[in-house]
């Protein structure tokens, strides 16, 4: 482990940038490539979004922890809510689900396509927890 | 976060700053109170101030898109940034919605109704 | 209250400005002038690094705690280690006192000048905490 | 972080980022190497990139001017940006190191022995 941090909000839409913002200055201390630093926000945005919209249905009131964890050539990210939880995660997974007719359903297929894997733990009233791990192109 | 324009039927929508879920409430109003207020049949999103677009920023575009095409009208973008094609392009949103270079070009492209992805 | 964060990290010298940031990130949402970020940054800058050098003796094994709250006009910060803790603080503020023959004893003075208020919690073996509050000047 | 380059009997070395305690150590090295390699006397110190200085930082700087001093030479800065700017006038650093507005004033005026805050 060369550096990691552990960050905790309230569950409000303008710390989806705070959340990223963070993440991607941890991430910087590896010197990553514009494009993985761009997937890993891309990714840490959908989560909390989720953690959000999903887990505390847009009310303020809850909070989402984000961790993150540098290893020599690696990042892995932690997205924590005690909200509502999931009841069918393979499901939730799919892409184009979603349970809110206004979205689109393809927050975890993003966070798929950024991230090299996406971990969901979750249950009904307990919570979610996504943990995503990206792997950065060796260089230098 | 949003300049709006009218060059005849179209509405050119210039786009700043990151497109979150944070934004995307305002910039869902902003669109849809032009649209009805306008007698528009097209939109052109210029993004190329927009450095950063997730899901729920791609969710007003994909919006704009649908409720153009149930009147007949046509969404266009230009000036992506990185970060923006690639959830355009990952989504399939730019196999539906045509890209142009120039603001002249995608404005042409409407008038002449030659817009197609 | 506005919003506000609590961040967690070890004590290395790379996440002062991982402090920095995030913390430039909140106070950003209050839409201040540049003259004020920067005077921020400045300031957790000071007090974060102390935490490192001093409560902490450079050591990366302890854990520095920042939690930033955003009032309508104005922000608070503090920023807390659990390290050796200071027996004189009046002392420790006087400008250009350091207790490290190779640091210029500016850090109280700075954060001073760049905040409204700031004050210190610390008692030895039990760690330091500062809380810096800054107004915002009324705009727009 | 630091780039350099003598010109005669003066140490030019442009400094990059942000200077606090991540930095701090490298570039310390890296200016005292300089000093140790070259038959220098002077040095500038050009900080038009560099975008933050905090108190650690700060004692880099004046660590080199008393090196200097102590060896008859002088240091002298330009490229002050703002938040830097700030943390030299409050320390009271500009009452002592001389700021120049370009590397030629600066440079000749090092020659000339005409440097003075
Ligand atoms: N943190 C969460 N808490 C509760 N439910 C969630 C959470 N994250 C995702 N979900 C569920 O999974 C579905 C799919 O999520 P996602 O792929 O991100 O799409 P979207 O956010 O557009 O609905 C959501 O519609 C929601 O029902
Ligand atoms: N977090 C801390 N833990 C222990 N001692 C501290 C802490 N912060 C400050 N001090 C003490 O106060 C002194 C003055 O601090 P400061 O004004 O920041 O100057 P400097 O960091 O240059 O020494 C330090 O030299 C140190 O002895």
């Amino acid at each position: 482990m060369l550096n990691r941090f552990r960050l905790e909000f309230p569950s409000r839409a303008e710390n989806v940038s705070l959340a990223r913002v963070t993440v991607a200055a941890l991430a910087s201390q590896l010197d990553p490539t514009i494009e993985e630093l761009d997937d890993i926000k891309g990714a840490v945005s959908e989560a909390v979004t989720n953690g959000i919209i999903h887990g505390f249905g847009a009310s303020p009131e809850g909070t989402i922890v984000v961790e993150a964890v540098l290893y020599g050539d690696a990042i892995e990210i932690y997205v924590e809510d005690g909200g509502k939880g999931i009841k069918d995660v393979p499901k939730a997974m799919e892409p184009e689900f979603s349970s809110d007719p206004e979205r689109l359903g393809l927050g975890f297929s993003f966070m798929q396509s950024f991230m090299d894997s996406v971990q969901v733990d979750s249950a009904p009233g307990r919570g979610t927890r996504v943990i995503m791990r990206k792997q950065f192109a060796p260089r230098h | 976060m949003l300049d709006l324009e009218t060059v005849g039927e179209v509405l050119v929508a210039k786009l700043r700053g990151e497109l979150d879920l944070k934004t995307a409430g305002e910039l869902r109003q902003g669109l849809d109170r032009a649209l009805d207020g306008f007698t528009v049949r097209h939109l052109v999103l210029d993004l190329e101030n927009v450095s950063f677009m997730d899901s729920t920023g791609l969710g007003v575009v994909l919006g704009r898109y649908k409720r153009l095409a149930g009147a007949g009208g046509k969404l266009v973008v230009l000036g992506l940034q990185p970060p923006v094609r690639r959830v355009l392009d990952l989504s399939g949103v730019l196999r539906i919605v045509p890209e142009f270079n120039t603001l002249k070009q995608a404005v042409e492209a409407l008038r002449r109704g030659e817009a197609s992805a």
